[in-house]
Formats: C-alpha cells, sequence, structure tokens
C-alpha cells in the first residue's frame, strides 16, 4: 500500500505505522478506508479524549453518561430522557439548506436509537453579518433546512440561539439538540449481541453520496471546499419519520437486542462500534446491502454515509416480527449478516473475503493526542483594554434603541415562526422564552430546555466564557422554575493542532466542567466540531451548552413576561453588569475586549435554587434572565412578552458608568414580577437566600420608564416604539 | 360518538387529533391505518395534520390514492362527517372531495403562528355551536396553505355557503396582514355543497387547553358532538 | 416493446400567481440580471416507460400526469418523449 | 438585442438520493403504472432574457444558473434556448 494513499485520506505517517503494528500486516484500500474515516477526529476524538475526560459525567440522576448515542436522564416516575446536540457545520457552508436538513436528521437519530421517543427539537446557529448577500443565503437555507426537516417529522422545534459576528462569516456554526423520553427500564442499546443474531440493515439505500464526510468535517474550510461534492447528502424526511415510527415500534415490542444509527462512517462505524462495545463482533455481506446505485465497490459500500439508515442486532426468532413491522410501515429491509463472539469484522463481498479486522483496532485502539497548547497574543491585551477609552453615548434613549435593533438582541421571530413548535400539542413554552417548556404526558411533570453560548466571551477569556455557556443556560431552564438536571454540548473551535486554538479547547473546557460540577449538572454527552476555519481563520471558540430542566409540577411553570400591571419589579444578583465583552460594547463601539468579572458559581447554585423554589411556592407571576444586552434589554423583553410597560427606578452606585448600568452584562441576575398579595411571601423567601437583590419598580401603563432615583427619566418611550425597533429586524436586514 | 383518525405514511398530527378527542372532549376515538378498507365504525373521521408521503410531488397527492380514502369517498357521499386539517385538507383537495387547491404560502415560508378565523358558515355540524360573532384564535402551521380555485367554483363556493373560515383580525376584520399565506379572499377552510365536509388549513386540535394557548378549536369539536346529540 | 424516456415540464397555469418565479426574478435583479423578465418555477419530471408504440406511451404519459403527476386545477404540463436505447443497470433505481 | 426564452431543467446529480423521485415511482407503481422506471423530480425554470447574440444570451444563462438558480454542489442543469419575437404584454410577468 503506498503511502500516499494513506495521506490522501487523511492518515499521519505515525497513524499508518500505528495500523501495521495494530494489524501485522499492510491493510488493504477497504481496511485503510475504514481507519480513516474511524480514526478522523469526527469518529475518534482523538485530540479532545483526554481534555474531555475532565468533565463530571456522574449524579444520582444519570442513568447513561457518554459513551453510547445519546446520555440517559432520570426525571422520576419510571420515566427517563435522552438529549444530546451535534454540529452540521461543514456540510450546512457549502448547501446550507440540506447540510441544515441532515444535522437534524442524524441527531434525531441518535435519540430514538436509545429507544427515547422524540420530543423535542433546538438549534444553536452562527452566522457572519446579514448584509453579505452570502451570509443571507446560508442564513435563509438553514433556517429552511431546520424547518423542513423537523416540521416534515413532527418533531417541534421549541428553541434555539442565533449569533451574528464577522468571525463566523466564512464557517457558520449550525448546531442541532434533540430530546426524547422513554422508560428508565428500556434503553435500547447501541451494541452487538448475542454470537448468532442476525444483523439487519434497514432504511434507505446506500449510495455514493456522502464518502468521507466524517473527513471533511475534520479539516478546515477553503475555496476547494465546494468541490467536495460528495459529502453534501440530501435527506429524506419522510423516510425518517417511518424509520422513527417503525424503530420504536420494535424497541417497545422488545425485539430489538441492539441498534445503532448509520451517521459519520456509515457502516464502518455502526458495525464497528457496535461490535466493540458489546466485545462481540460480525460477519458482512456487501452483496446484501441494498444499493442505489449498481456497482457499488466495498469500499464505497462501507463508507457510504447515506441518511436515513439503522443497523439492528435481531435474535433469529424475532426476525419475522421485526420484518413484519418494517414492511407495514413501507421500509426495505435486509439481514447482512451475523453477529460473531471473535471481536472481528469480518467482511464479504461476492462470495469473497474484503476485508478482516477487530473492530477495538477502529474504536478502542484509536490514537489520543495530547496536544501543545499556547496563549494566545491577544488574550492579554484584550483584558487590560480600558473602558475609559470608551466614550459614553449622549442620548441614552437613542443608544438603548440601537442595541435592541442588533440583530443579535432583536426578535428571532423570522426564525422560529418558519419551525412547527407546536407539534404534538405539548409545548408549554415555544420559542421566545428564556427556556421551553414541554409537558409529559400522562404526568404532573414538565421538561425545560435551553441552548446557550457567547463566543464572544469564550473568545476573551475561555475559561470563564466556558462557565458562562453553562451558566445562562441553567438560569434560562431556572427562571422556567424547572431544576437543571444535566447538559449535553457542541464545542465548535477551530483546528486544534495550533496551540492557540488548543488552549482556548482546553479552558472553556475547564470551565464547563467547574460549572457543571457546582451546579450538579452533569454532561451526558455532546459532540467537538474542530477545523471551523476559513483559509486559516478560525471561528470564535464556541461551545454551546444544551441543558435539561425538570419541573416537577408543570402548573408551576413560570414566563418571563409580566404578567399583571401593579405587580413589582425586582431584580435578583448584582445591579450593574460589566461592558466587557457586551454586545452594546461591540454593536455599539465596534469594541471587542474587557475582562469579564469571574462567575460566582456558588450564588449561581443559590439563584436557580431559589428560582426553583419561588415557582413551586408561586411567590413569583414572573422571571427573565439577563443576557446580551442587560438590564434595559431584559426589561424591554419582559415587557413585549407580557404587554405591560414599566416604570424602574434605580440607585447610581458610584463608579459605575450609566451604559454599564443599562447595558452590562453579567452573571446570574434575573428579573423578577411579584404580585403585590406574595409580596410578602418572596421578601421572606429571598431573605432566606444569599442573594443580592432589590426592588425596581413596577408594572405600569404602556411605557418603559427608567430613571435614576427620582430624577428626570433617563428612558421615556412608549412600549410600541420601543418593539418596533426590535421587531422586524431580521426581515428587514433579508429584504 | 366515535371518532376514527386516519394514520397516512408521514402524518403527525395524527396523535394531536387522538388526544383532543381522548383527553379533552373524553370520547371514544382510534386510529385507522391507511390500508383498512373500512372506517370500523367512526361517526366522523379525522385527517389529520402532517407531511403524508413527505409533501413529495404535492401535499397530499400521493394519499389520497390510499386505499382508505375509497371509504372516505364512500362515507361522505353517505353524508358522513369528514374533517380534514392542514395536510387532510391537502388531502381532501387532492381526492376531490373538496373544490380548489392548497399551493406554496406567497411568502414561500413554512408558517408557525396563532390566527384568528371568522367563521364564515354557523350552519354546520362543525360551526353550529360557535357563539355567533365569536373569533377563533387558532394556530397553523404549514407552508402549503395559499388557498387557489377559479372564478366559478368561487362563485359556486360562496353561493352554497361553502366558505366556512377566513382569517381575520383579533377583532374580526378581514386585513391582508391577517392572513399567513395569501390564500385567495383569506380563505381558512371550505366545505362540500352538502356540509358534512370540512377542511381547514388551521389545527383546531392544537387549540384544545389553556396550557396551549387557546382552547377556541374546542368549539369546532364541541359542535360536532352536539350535533351527534351528544354533550361531552 | 421499446423504453421511453419522458421529459415532463410542470409549471403553474397562467392564472395562477407563480410567487417563487416572482422571488427569482426579483433574487436575480438584485445580482444585476435586470434584462431578464418572466420568470416562472415549475417541475421537472423524467421517467423511462416501455410501450409498443409512441402512441401508446404518449397515452401513458398523459393519464400519470393527468391522475397524478400534476393537478389540473393549478398546473399545466408539456411533455417530451423519445426512445430510449436500454442499457439497463445505469443511473439511479427507485426502491 | 433580441429576446431570449431559455427553459432550464434542474435534477440532482445522480449520485444524489432523489427521495421524490423515490416516492413518486412507488406511487405510480401502486396506481398500476409498474413499467416505469427511473423517476427523476426536479425543478423547471423558465426565463425571457435580451442578448444580442445566442452566445451571450448562453453565457447570462450559465452564470445566473450557477450563481443563484442552482447548487452546483449537488444539483446538474440542462437548458434549451429560443429566440422569441416580442409581443409584450402577455402572460404573467414577476415583480
Ligand atoms: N435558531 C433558533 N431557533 C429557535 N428559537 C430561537 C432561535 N434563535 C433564537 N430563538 C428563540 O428566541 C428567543 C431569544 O433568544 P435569545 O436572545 O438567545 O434568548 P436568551 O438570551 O434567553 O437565551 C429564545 O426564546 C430562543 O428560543
Ligand atoms: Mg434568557
Amino acid at each position: 500500500m503506498s503511502e500516499q494513499l494513506h495521506q490522501k485520506m487523511g492518515l499521519s505517517d505515525q497513524e499508518y505505522a500505528l495500523i501495521l503494528h495494530l494489524m501485522g500486516r499492510e491493510p488493504n484500500e477497504l481496511e485503510l478506508g475504514m481507519f480513516s474515516v474511524m480514526w478522523s477526529e469526527h469518529c475518534s476524538y482523538k485530540c479532545s479524549k483526554k481534555v474531555l475526560q475532565s468533565l463530571p459525567t456522574e449524579g444520582d440522576q444519570i442513568l447513561l453518561g457518554p459513551g453510547e448515542n445519546a446520555g440517559i436522564v432520570d426525571i422520576g416516575e419510571g420515566l427517563a430522557v435522552a438529549f444530546k446536540m451535534e454540529s452540521h457545520n461543514h456540510p450546512s457552508a457549502i448547501e446550507p439548506y440540506q447540510g441544515a436538513a441532515t444535522g437534524v436528521g442524524g441527531i434525531v437519530r441518535d435519540i430514538f436509537t436509545m429507544g427515547a421517543r422524540p420530543i423535542a427539537l433546538l438549534n444553536s446557529l452562527r452566522f457572519g453579518p446579514l448584509h453579505y448577500p452570502r451570509v443571507q443565503y446560508l442564513f435563509e437555507g438553514v433556517v429552511a433546512g431546520i424547518a423542513g426537516y423537523g416540521n416534515c417529522i413532527g418533531i417541534p422545534t421549541v428553541g434555539g440561539e442565533t449569533w451574528f459576528d464577522p468571525a463566523y462569516q466564512g464557517n457558520p456554526l449550525v448546531n442541532v439538540m434533540c430530546a426524547g423520553v422513554l422508560p428508565a427500564s428500556r434503553i435500547a442499546r447501541g451494541q452487538a449481541r448475542g454470537p448468532g443474531n442476525t444483523v439487519i440493515l434497514v432504511g434507505a439505500r446506500t449510495g455514493r453520496d456522502g464518502l468521507h464526510g466524517v473527513t471533511f468535517a475534520s479539516e478546515g474550510l477553503d475555496e476547494t471546499s465546494e468541490a467536495q461534492r460528495p459529502a453534501v447528502q440530501v435527506g429524506d424526511p419522510f423516510m425518517e419519520k417511518l424509520l422513527l415510527e417503525a424503530c420504536l415500534e420494535a424497541i417497545e415490542k422488545e425485539l430489538v437486542a441492539g441498534i445503532q444509527d448509520l451517521g459519520g462512517a456509515g457502516l464502518t462505524c455502526a458495525t464497528s462500534e457496535m461490535s466493540s462495545r458489546a466485545g462481540s463482533g460480525m460477519i458482512i455481506h456487501l452483496d446484501r446491502v441494498p444499493c442505489r446505485e449498481e456497482d457499488m465497490s466495498p469500499y464505497e459500500i462501507m463508507l457510504s454515509e447515506s441518511q436515513e439508515r439503522m443497523l439492528l442486532v435481531v435474535e433469529n426468532e424475532n426476525i419475522k416480527a421485526v420484518q413484519d413491522i418494517f414492511t407495514r410501515w413501507g421500509l426495505e429491509f435486509s439481514a447482512i449478516g451475523q453477529v460473531t463472539g471473535d471481536g472481528l469484522l469480518q467482511i464479504y463481498h461476492r462470495g469473497e473475503k474484503v476485508g478482516e479486522l477487530a473492530a477495538d483496532f477502529l474504536c478502542e485502539n484509536a490514537p489520543v493526542y495530547d496536544l501543545p497548547d499556547q496563549e494566545p497574543p491577544y488574550y492579554q491585551k484584550l483584558k487590560s483594554y480600558d473602558m475609559q477609552a470608551v466614550p459614553q453615548p449622549d442620548d441614552l434613549e437613542e443608544a438603548f434603541l440601537e442595541l435592541l435593533a442588533s440583530p443579535n438582541i432583536a426578535s428571532k421571530q423570522w426564525i422560529y415562526r418558519q419551525y412547527d413548535y407546536m407539534v404534538r400539542t405539548c409545548t408549554a413554552q415555544g420559542p421566545g422564552g428564556d427556556a421551553a417548556v414541554l409537558r409529559i404526558r400522562g404526568t404532573a411533570k414538565g421538561l425545560a430546555f435551553s441552548a446557550d453560548g457567547n463566543g464572544r466571551y469564550v473568545y476573551l477569556d475561555p475559561y470563564k466564557g466556558g462557565m458562562i455557556a453553562v451558566l445562562e443556560a441553567a438560569r434560562n431552564v431556572a427562571a422556567a422554575g424547572a431544576k437543571p438536571l444535566a447538559i449535553t454540548n457542541c464545542l465548535n473551535f477551530g483546528n486544534p493542532t495550533r496551540p492557540q486554538i488548543y488552549w482556548q479547547f482546553k479552558h472553556a473546557v475547564k470551565g464547563m466542567a467547574e460549572a457543571c460540577r457546582a451546579l450538579g449538572t452533569p454532561v451526558t454527552g455532546g459532540n467537538v466540531s474542530f477545523y471551523n476555519e476559513t483559509s486559516g481563520e478560525a471561528i470564535f471558540p464556541t461551545p454551546v451548552v444544551g441543558m435539561l430542566g425538570l419541573l416537577e409540577n408543570l402548573s408551576c411553570q413560570v414566563q418571563k413576561g409580566w404578567r399583571r400591571a401593579s405587580d413589582r419589579v425586582y431584580l435578583l444578583g448584582d445591579l450593574a453588569g460589566s461592558l466587557a465583552g457586551s454586545e452594546y460594547l461591540y454593536a455599539l463601539h465596534g469594541v471587542l475586549a474587557g475582562d469579564m468579572p469571574l462567575p460566582d458559581l456558588e450564588r449561581a447554585a443559590f439563584l436557580h435554587q431559589f428560582l426553583g423554589e419561588a415557582a413551586a411556592s408561586k411567590v413569583i407571576t414572573s422571571a427573565h434572565d439577563l443576557s446580551d444586552g442587560g438590564l434595559l434589554t431584559a426589561l424591554a423583553e419582559a415587557s413585549f412578552a407580557g404587554g405591560f410597560g414599566v416604570e424602574i427606578s434605580l440607585p447610581h452606585p458610584e463608579n459605575v458608568r450609566l451604559d454599564e448600568l443599562l447595558f452590562g452584562e453579567g452573571q446570574s441576575r434575573v428579573l423578577v414580577g411579584v404580585s403585590l398579595e406574595k409580596e410578602r411571601d418572596f421578601l421572606t423567601l429571598i431573605r432566606s437566600y444569599q442573594l443580592p437583590w432589590q426592588l425596581l419598580g413596577e408594572v405600569k401603563g404602556e411605557k418603559l420608564t427608567v430613571r435614576i432615583q427620582e430624577e428626570e427619566p433617563l428612558i421615556d418611550l412608549s412600549l410600541e416604539r420601543v418593539k418596533a425597533a426590535w421587531e422586524e429586524v431580521i426581515s428587514c436586514c433579508l429584504d | 360518538m366515535k371518532f376514527g383518525v386516519i394514520v397516512f405514511p408521514g402524518s403527525n398530527c395524527d396523535l394531536d387529533a387522538f388526544y383532543m378527542v381522548k383527553d379533552v372532549l373524553n370520547k371514544p376515538v382510534e386510529y385507522l391505518w391507511h390500508h383498512e378498507k373500512t372506517l370500523r365504525g367512526s361517526d366522523c373521521v379525522i385527517l389529520p395534520g402532517g407531511f403524508t408521503y413527505g409533501d413529495y410531488l404535492r401535499p397530499g397527492a400521493i394519499a389520497s390514492f390510499s386505499p382508505i380514502m375509497t371509504a372516505v369517498h364512500a362515507f361522505a357521499a353517505r353524508g358522513g362527517l369528514v374533517l380534514g386539517i392542514c395536510n387532510g385538507f391537502q388531502v381532501l383537495l387532492e381526492s376531490g372531495l373538496l373544490p380548489g387547491a392548497l399551493y406554496r404560502n406567497i411568502h414561500l415560508q413554512f408558517r408557525c403562528a396563532w390566527t384568528h378565523l371568522s367563521v364564515e358558515n354557523p350552519h354546520l355540524p362543525f360551526t353550529a355551536h360557535i357563539p355567533s360573532g365569536q373569533v377563533l384564535k387558532i394556530p397553523v402551521a404549514h407552508g402549503d396553505g395559499n388557498y387557489f380555485c377559479d372564478p366559478e367554483t368561487l362563485e359556486t363556493l360562496k353561493k352554497n355557503n361553502q366558505i366556512v373560515f377566513r382569517y381575520v383580525t383579533p377583532e374580526g376584520n378581514l386585513d391582508s396582514r391577517a392572513n399567513p399565506n395569501g390564500s385567495l379572499e383569506a380563505i381558512a377552510g371550505i366545505c362540500n355543497a352538502r356540509g358534512n365536509v370540512l377542511g381547514m388549513m388551521p389545527h383546531p386540535e392544537r387549540a384544545g387547553e389553556s396550557l396551549l394557548g387557546s382552547r377556541d378549536g374546542q368549539f369546532i369539536f364541541q359542535s360536532i358532538l352536539k350535533h351527534w346529540g351528544e354533550s361531552s | 416493446m421499446t423504453a421511453w424516456k419522458a421529459e415532463i415540464q410542470v409549471t403553474y397555469k397562467k392564472s395562477v400567481l407563480d410567487p417563487q418565479g416572482v422571488a427569482v426574478e426579483k433574487a436575480l435583479g438584485a445580482l444585476g440580471y435586470d434584462h431578464v423578465e418572466k420568470v416562472r418555477i415549475g417541475k421537472y419530471m423524467e421517467l423511462l416507460l416501455h410501450a409498443e408504440s409512441e402512441e401508446k406511451a404518449r397515452s401513458q404519459v398523459e393519464e400519470m400526469c393527468q391522475r397524478l403527476l400534476t393537478n389540473p386545477v393549478i398546473e399545466d404540463y408539456e411533455y417530451r418523449l423519445q426512445p430510449v436505447s436500454l442499457e439497463r443497470g445505469t443511473g439511479q433505481t427507485g426502491s
């Protein structure tokens, strides 16, 4: 085997040497191809594994941590939630509609492969500035693709987040999260158990599409990426819907010994991972794989990433029953091989053995790297930026309206009105709130979800930024009254072999790990997406956190909008935020700099606990966390959602700039509404927590009025005017 | 009275219609598989929303040839109550049970939103017990809800009172901004001449509980029950 | 039996507004193609069928168009037929 | 300046799955057209443009296809051009 071949497949010389050592001979082309996809970053996590090990993964609520297709969390009453997030960045950069659509398809399969009924989708998106036609094309295509796939399979897309920044111009991020519910006692496994059992492939036919998709995901984007044709595929959500129903039926009837979706690295990944996890092996007959095109080679069949396929391991006595289910759903079904006990993958084609290697070689024995890291030079420089250089706006009202009109703050309705967030009639809070809230039929419980990440913060300080991603996600579900239970994540970074990128990665994960420990929200799984670069320019380091929260009693859910005129408005947490890394600083002054204060993790945990208790005892009427845009933005958002104005009077602490007071950002800050009847109970409760709080004013009228103590108002605007600045920003950018 | 909810490949609001009847109305309901030849004694059959056959070719086109549609045709001809919601409406149009066609929303986007409906014909089994003048708050979620028919058909629809719902403002006024898809004359739902087959784009089964944001969808289901001489 | 390739073009009837055509024309204009007019967007379908004669093939295609492939309420169609020499086993097949 | 009518057919590349084609082929089979094969469903676009020569018109159409009308990553296109005598004011126009 020539050296050029392994290099062309993305394997290094050392990796090739390791392969020779493991195999004890030269691999043939098929075997080498299998190594190349399984040892790609996307499948092997070779560059991230060491670092990820520091994330906490255990807790009483965790039924299954990382390692399978999705993690599983106990929610009581015999029920559990499977959830996971995944990226589809590179395909979406090239074919936004199909790239995003197949991203949804992939994450949904990860959930139902666990035996869970998918109940919710979320998405986290990053694009360049919207005034570029190419960005508009990507943005519109991605949103339409997520809508097209999710709506068709009937899973509501209930939330997400969207950011625009030049850092993502050439390399947009498309992260999708799915959650499903299953009986805690009936977790399906991606394991090839029971030698002699039959291996069944079901769903779409295998085509030549998507060859080496994982390798594509493990490189940077450049001008030639457009030519990476086969790496982009067309999704078939109709097929997925049939697969979903049929697989869940087979799992419910306990006819399935093991099941796994075919994603990146296709059959190679599914056969080797299922075998490796169970310590078994497989004999596979490629002639029995239904193909879309004739004359497909063993290499193509084993590496194809055609969508909408599932691999099942079934005991022989159950085959007929499984076949009946698939036939009823109109799905093609083929027994392609057998489970063995020898740990080997043996691949046959036209009666000949065309490949043989231990499943562990591809999985367990994949190399793991500890890469060098180095603090980037920008880090200290931006940290020590002198905020005094930033002029204070003359007209705070104008500044406020301008901030609301920043696409990062503005309403995201243009996006989510394209998503069916109501299907399945369980959506108690759809997009537009802090967290999405869903009921669980047959119980009093509710689930809350949020996806959050702020690449700008992480760029300025990966450690604090990593923490903040977790804190914000947890705060969002806590604001809805839910207890944060666990997270999934998607870690989007540049090329990890560059020490400065690896440094960002390491520190971000460290921050996330500490926050997860402090909040008691372990990591159940996730996804790492490296090589998010265009022509050598990396994106902001962007870890995105997907949080799961539990409401024991759905009727105690809290929403962000003011409920009633005369309700009191309280702020929990610090009065003033910081300008460091704030949207205000960037959108109005074009500055990205500063040193964010180190978040107080203990305080965050208290705050979330307080919010849960306040919701359960109904002493608050609304809650909305402060995030991008700071205090004034949060006040406005609560007003838009509730349809009431507010009148606020703020103290002016010394050494705090007015813009810092109004627009500064910080952690563990929440606005709550309190009815006059419950004010005493609220005060009793909040006093029992070690949290700063203060009364800001009351819900009133149809204006947003903010003054410093008794002075003339700084802000005195009709709600209508404020809302107009915020509402149609995204549609206007696209016209 | 018993309801039947047809399950076509790709239906995805079958469950919502099912639970509307079972949990909200507390009435018997069962799923009917698209291959079946009878409606199993259903007194009202619902063609639910979703993406039958992925909306491939045209929404509702392929499903309209399902074996069960023969039974639906016969049932409708006998005066049986047929309610097509969203994709179910599209199936009814494609199968010729209702006139006209639904095509791409004028703005080319899928639209999930709350809409308000005026009741244009309050004399149907589906509408007779909606309080007079009530504007219904019911959501839509579709990409192809733009109703079209030729001028003669429109005349006939008007003459026979076949336009059942129109998109209006919350106050009940016609306004192009209240029309979520560009539908001809803001048409949101129509019925056949006899008044026993109703197709509508908005989802009454998604508006059955205050938890979901509205209970106005109940008016339609209550009308059906009362027409049948039942109370809930 | 000869094999025939049918290529079918489906467009909205003239009386039906074609929102996609309008949008594409606008987008082309924005890219500087402002001399482009009357953009219409429809569907293209191709299929292979076996029939003894061109006439039979024609009647088959018409029937399929009327029964399933188009909706006469809103769509018009046109098609071309050409005999093909069958080399089986090339191209993509369905189920 | 002559006016040219371009008729463009866009289909997925052969190696790319065409889920609509597969579904329609099955549906045709269920309706009894079981001798129909290789169904592919794509887009049809027509437009009118003004250009001095056929060559110029061609290069315009190609450019529009590559820049906007298709995504060469997954789609192929073919087109036909014909000169038209302009009777303005007939048919539907875009914006
Ligand atoms: N891509 C998206 N998909 C669905 N919903 C979105 C998306 N982007 C933003 N949203 C919704 O818009 C609202 C505002 O988003 P964001 O400003 O990020 O909220 P927060 O600051 O509370 O996290 C949220 O309710 C969110 O769910
Ligand atoms: Mg929030």
